[in-house]
């Protein structure tokens, strides 16, 4: 019983982190309709920008964590925002009338571009990310032991998923944003800027990634240029899995990945979880087409 | 016996109504005209037969059996074709590969055939070839047989997209307002080849349209059709003194 | 006459093989493994551009059948090779090829099923899924040497038999696609829909081309094995998928010629960057996104009318 | 289609002008190095490099071997194994290597080996502990030991010197060396009577362990012995720290790198692992090497680095001896290596053509390393 609670508590804070990517590929989805595949590899661009400002951040404000880290988490955030917007505007603008598929290959060659080149530039060994987020143990007894780590990743998880839900319900951008996801063409019509509505979406899913990556180099702070594919691809198996282009589903999606993945490990074999993610991905397909939460595109005649 | 026939069809969407409750029948070698004001739901009557939806309730008879829950291409085997009303034309192919598409279908060998050229393969294709080139011919669209079809005036667009229809042999043909999009001229010309289609090939036509004028001259037999539910059915000089109908149309554009 | 021509082409091409590969020994061993490692990708390409640019089922887990293919294959001849007589390595090799092939085959029509409900991203996602599984479980069989890989394949595989298999594969979907019954692979591609109401089963064109596709696929992976002598899960990861997917795109989708020669540029493309080591994986990657923004239909695909361009940006 | 029979020959064209040249210029020694200088195991073959760089510049300062220069070839194999295939017969067929040094996975070795033997170049490898890349053929040698040998003297090390004998292992199974070193760790420990109470995998790449952990926790062990890489090692071992599991934990090799304990911190106090060599051993060998190497490429050197320095050094050594750099001679000079003082030990190539050398294990206390014994073969 301690075991399983243990793992649930894992899970959860796996599957916050992986919500917060998964966030970011949903609405990128919603607007544009197509994978961009280098969201993982933002995400690690965010945990390099971390790495490099943290340790300036944190002698200048005189070793404080609790001041440092929204300092460099908001610096990071406008970073990778910077970053995934640069992306759009170069590498997806020009090919945003062509069929998706170009688009898709597109986004991988900014994938394998940032992974490369990260190595090039970051080199390729993993370096230790430095301590943000003062660990301790909140709960400590002999089976169960919850750190500030999964408390704090949680949390803000929490508190960014909040505002990103204010943005998009309450403000004239969000607003615009689904009114652009919903028609183009239409939306346009209205005379909403779909650019600008395009690149306010890069700068929140970039910016959320790079939460994401904070967080995940805080709990594993080994980072390397690598390291965004597979939370990258994880992250998108739980965007399908919640409905693409639903907020609320990437958010599902996320938790029931990383849960899952942690009670796969534990209970059965880590070798095969991997594999168990994808698994429930298609069977969730294959019965629910849209995924859990996704509405259901109707093929127009 | 009528060779469709359906009795008592209902399309809902979610809470939305398009189809209440409908029967029709339509015999053999008729040529039956679908009237009715835009989003009468005279589309969602084709998707229905063609299997593209499901009727909510009712059946759909054709040539005496249930065609509820076939697939498009079932239904397509059993003989009814159709052209769509924003004309769907493969876009990568020419005319000539677009019939050909159309008799992929029929040809008298299979996928082993195929990739070896042997067996009945070069006669099967000699023959498909043959009679592509006759159907060309009588559509009078030789010379652009090699022309990309969507590359095409309009006109020759809508007569290629029937050419396709037509070349899976079927009993039954659904033209979704084929005369769309044309001039008063062009549309005589097309009511013209209609009514030569029909008794050339020995098929039955239902041919939906919003212009009433288009299908008075061809059809002997109207069904009209306002908000998903049948308001008339006759012949189209009893159509046209029908007070529904009327109130109906009445300030819609007749174009 | 007429009738045997693609017999005698097929002839032609393995008369020319074998005449080669009499030389063999004459070029160098370098030029030699590029040859065939070009020869290997024709056939992954090809047989993936059945599959996505014939067919239109976006596909990316051709690396999970290449694998099957791979690892089937490496098992017959571990379990049959005479090393003592060549007719019996032919022999085994021959049917490690066929088997290697047709287990492949079958999960490819385990992955075209779910093809038959899902369309462009959800299908990627999902054969990207297939393709990862497959993977997962080979590295946690024993008996195929999981993460720790099989070694000691024999090196059966040769110009002949890889360029044999690759004009089989070309002169196949060429026979195919310009005949009246691979018109109905066409018509899937350019819209379903239409297709079906002319009587053409989508359902068993994708079928079809999976099976077919990945049976290709395995094919490859088996020449890939008994040439690389080890093999091992890492090897048919969903990058190796993406590789050849990036094949079919910059060939141009469903263009044969354009696909076999971007296969032979992107095999020879990294080998030319060699001289520039760390730097070659970025200049690639950024080839890629070139590409893509200048020449989105495909290196070596003609310029369509325009009105076409528009009707197919539409389409998916 | 007469542009694609155009584009076609220019394409072929290129193939055959591309990069035409190598070959030996007389005065020098060509030796080709393949290795992971890119992909996911970038950073061993980066550390290799190095350590080998290092080799090749310190014999040519000191005069070269038989008179001649040794010039470095270098081909990055981005950690694929058929790009390890495709670069070995580069370096030996086009740029005519005398021998290779390469490489640190043995699934890239295992990929090469059958090559080289083919050309009867030699070929050393630094790092590829698993026994079946020297069985590839008698021109195949390594400088380092093989894992049975590994996992078998770190059984015994939980088993007797530890005293132990309720174990738990978490492997890699992504990884062909976790994985062997595991089957061997578990043989014998349990052939001396210990068990193996839970085994529990993680892939490579992963760092969260903490559901493996705490299956493994509930298991209630002694012991555990994580085989793998240094930053998964780590990561596990700070994890399970954090988990309230105190018990010792062991590694192999792989967890030799100054980033273990950047990584770990405190939290690897109480951890054993095997390692080549100890940066603190006095010998003057070792001295010389740890102080010229942080000099020259600014950090401390890890395992790898010092199995590619004496890879290269134990190559030179048999060149010389050799006489000559044809192949064969090479390969006999090689297998008669005896006593070799390298930095990570005395070696002796056996006659499986594996290095007889000692294994060191090296322990943690107070966040830094100190050398624990001395094992020899």
């Amino acid at each position: 019983m301690s075991e399983f609670l243990q793992q649930v508590i894992n899970g959860i804070s796996l599957g916050s982190i992986y919500a917060l990517i998964a966030l970011g590929y949903t609405m990128i989805y919603g607007i544009l309709r197509f994978i961009n595949f280098a969201h993982g590899d933002v995400f690690m661009v965010g945990a390099f920008i971390g790495y490099f400002v943290a340790p300036h951040v944190i002698s200048l404000t005189g070793g404080s964590l609790w001041i440092a880290a929204p300092i460099v988490l908001i610096v990071t955030m406008v970073g990778c925002s910077a970053l995934g917007v640069t992306i759009e505007k170069l590498a997806y603008r020009p090919l945003r009338s062509r069929p998706k598929l170009t688009v898709l290959i597109t986004a991988i060659g900014v994938s394998f571009f940032l992974e490369y080149g990260g190595q090039l530039v970051f080199g390729p060994d993993p370096k230790l990310f430095p301590t943000l987020i003062p660990s301790s143990s909140l709960i400590n007894t002999q089976h169960v032991v919850i750190g500030t780590n999964s408390i704090v990743v949680i949390l803000t998880a929490i508190v960014l998923m909040l505002l990103l839900r204010f943005i998009v319900y309450n403000t004239k951008m969000g607003t615009a944003m689904r009114a652009v996801s919903f028609d183009h063409r239409v939306a346009s019509l209205m005379g909403i800027n779909i650019d600008s509505v395009i690149s306010f979406t890069f700068v929140l899913g970039s910016g959320l990634a790079a939460a994401a990556s904070l967080l995940y180099a805080s709990v594993y702070p080994s980072i390397n240029p690598l390291m965004g594919i597979f939370p990258g691809l994880k992250a998108f198996v739980a965007a399908v899995l919640g409905g693409i282009g639903n907020l609320a589903g990437a958010a599902l999606g996320g938790l029931i990945i990383g849960i899952t993945e942690t009670f796969v490990s534990g209970y059965i074999s880590s070798s095969y979880r991997d594999a168990i993610a994808f698994a429930i991905l298609i069977l969730i397909l294959l019965f629910k087409p849209s995924g859990i939460l996704g509405r259901h595109d109707r093929d127009k005649v | 016996m009528d060779l469709l026939t359906l009795r008592s069809c209902t399309m809902r969407f979610g809470g939305l109504t398009a189809i209440a409750d409908l029967s029709i029948g339509l015999a053999a070698g008729d040529l039956l005209g679908l009237i009715g004001p835009n989003g009468a739901g005279k589309t969602t009557i084709f998707n229905m037969i063609t299997g593209i939806y499901r009727p909510s309730s009712g059946q759909v008879l054709f040539d005496g059996h249930s065609i509820v829950g076939l697939k498009p291409n079932q239904i397509a085997d059993r003989g009814i074709a159709r052209t769509f009303q924003n004309i769907r034309l493969f876009p990568s192919m020419t005319v000539y590969e677009t019939v050909q598409a159309a008799y992929s279908k029929g040809v008298k060998y299979g996928l082993i055939h195929a990739v070896s050229r042997c067996g009945p393969f070069h006669t099967s294709e000699e023959e498909t070839d043959r009679a592509i080139a006759e159907l060309l011919e009588y559509f009078e669209l030789e010379t652009v047989r090699n022309e990309i079809a969507i590359s095409l005036p309009y006109g020759q667009q809508r007569k290629v997209e029937l050419l396709r229809a037509l070349a899976t042999k079927p009993k039954l043909l659904l033209l979704d307002e084929p005369a769309a999009g044309m001039n008063p001229s062009e549309k005589v010309a097309l009511m013209g080849l209609i009514e030569r289609v029909r008794s050339d090939f020995r098929v039955s036509i239902l041919l939906i349209d919003h212009d009433m004028r288009v299908v008075m001259g061809i059809c002997k037999r109207l069904v009209v059709l306002d908000y998903g539910v049948k308001i008339a059915e006759g012949s189209p000089r009893e159509i046209q003194c029908d007070s529904k109908v009327i109130e109906a149309y009445l300030g819609e554009p007749t174009e | 006459m007429r009738l045997h021509k693609s017999g005698l082409m097929l002839i032609a091409a393995i008369v020319t093989g074998f005449a080669i590969s009499r030389f063999e020994h004459l070029i160098n061993p370098y030029y030699y493994q590029v040859l065939i490692y070009i020869g290997i990708n024709i056939i992954l390409a090809s047989s993936l551009n059945l599959i996505n640019g014939f067919a239109g089922q976006f596909s990316l887990g051709h690396a999970g059948f290449m694998a099957v293919g791979a690892y089937t294959s490496a098992v017959v001849t571990s379990q049959l090779h005479f090393a003592s007589s060549s007719m019996l390595n032919t022999a085994a090799f021959s049917l490690a090829l066929l088997l290697g092939g047709i287990v492949a085959a079958i999960f490819g029509l385990l992955v075209g099923i779910p093809s038959l409900r899902l369309k462009g991203d959800y299908l990627a996602i999902t054969t990207l899924g297939f393709g990862e599984i497959i993977r997962v479980i080979v590295q946690n069989l024993d008996f195929l040497g999981g993460a720790r890989g099989f070694t000691g394949i024999p090196k059966l595989t040769n110009f002949v038999w890889v360029f044999s298999t690759v004009a089989i594969v070309i002169l196949l979907v060429s026979n195919l696609i310009n005949s009246t019954y691979g018109k109905s692979f066409l018509a899937v591609r350019d819209d379903e829909l239409a297709a079906e109401t002319i009587g053409i089963s989508s359902t068993r064109v994708k079928v079809i081309a999976f099976v077919t596709g990945a049976f290709f696929a395995g094919v490859a992976g088996a020449l890939y094995a008994h040439f690389v002598t080890y093999i091992n899960p890492a090897q048919f990861s969903f990058l190796k998928s993406f590789e050849i997917v990036v094949m079919v795109i910059i060939g141009g989708m469903g263009s044969i010629f354009g696909v076999i020669l971007s296969a032979i540029l992107l095999t020879i493309l990294p080998e030319m960057l060699r001289s520039v080591a760390q730097y070659r994986m970025v200049v690639y990657s950024l080839l890629l996104i070139v590409i893509m923004i200048t020449r989105p239909r495909g290196l070596f695909v003609r310029t369509r009318t325009a009105k076409q361009s528009v009707a197919l940006k539409t389409l998916r | 289609m007469k542009t694609y029979s155009g584009i076609l020959a220019a394409l072929f064209t290129t193939l055959v002008i591309l990069g035409c040249g190598g070959g030996d210029k007389g005065d020098e020694i060509l030796i080709g190095e393949f290795g992971s200088l890119t992909g996911t195991t970038a950073t061993f073959g980066q550390s290799t490099h190095h350590g080998l760089e290092l080799a090749v510049e310190e014999t040519n300062n000191a005069g070269g071997v038989l008179g001649k220069k040794i010039r470095l070839l270098v081909e990055d194999d981005q950690s694929k194994p058929e790009e390890a295939a495709t670069a070995v017969t580069k370096l030996i067929t086009r740029d005519n290597v005398k021998a290779i040094i390469g490489e640190v996975a043995s699934s890239r070795s295992l990929a090469a080996a059958p090559i080289c033997q083919q050309f009867k170049i030699p070929m050393v490898s630094p790092a590829s502990t698993n026994p079946e890349v020297t069985k590839k053929g008698d021109f195949i040698f390594r400088v380092c030991y093989i894992d049975p040998f590994q996992g078998e003297m770190l059984a015994r090390f939980m088993y007797n010197s530890l005293g132990f004998k309720k174990a738990v292992i978490l492997k890699d199974v992504k990884n062909d060396y976790s994985v062997g070193l595991a089957q061997y760790f578990r043989q014998t420990f349990e052939s001396l009577g210990g068990t193996v109470v839970a085994e529990q995998a993680y892939s490579e790449g992963d760092s969260d362990f903490k559901a493996q952990l705490t299956a493994l926790k509930a298991a209630e062990p002694e012991a555990m012995f994580v085989p793998g890489y240094y930053i998964e090692g780590a990561l596990i071992v700070k994890q399970a720290r954090e988990l309230n599991m105190t018990m010792p934990i062991v590694g192999g090799d792989g967890w030799d790198s100054s980033k273990l304990l950047e990584v770990g911190g405190q939290a690897m106090n109480n951890t054993y692992f095997s390692t080549h060599y100890s940066t603190d051993d006095t010998a003057a060998a070792v001295r010389s090497f740890v102080t010229k190497y942080s000099a020259r490429f600014n950090e401390r050197p890890d395992a790898m680095a010092a199995l590619g320095y004496d890879a290269g050094l134990i190559l030179f050594d048999a060149i010389r001896r050799a006489g000559n750099t044809d192949g064969t001679a090479i390969r006999d000079a090689l297998a008669a290596t005896s006593d070799f003082t390298g930095v990570t030990g005395s070696i002796t190539i056996d006659e499986r053509r594996n290095a007889r050398k000692p294994l060191v294990i090296l322990t943690v206390e107070n966040a830094s390393l100190k050398y624990k014994e001395s094992i020899q073969p």
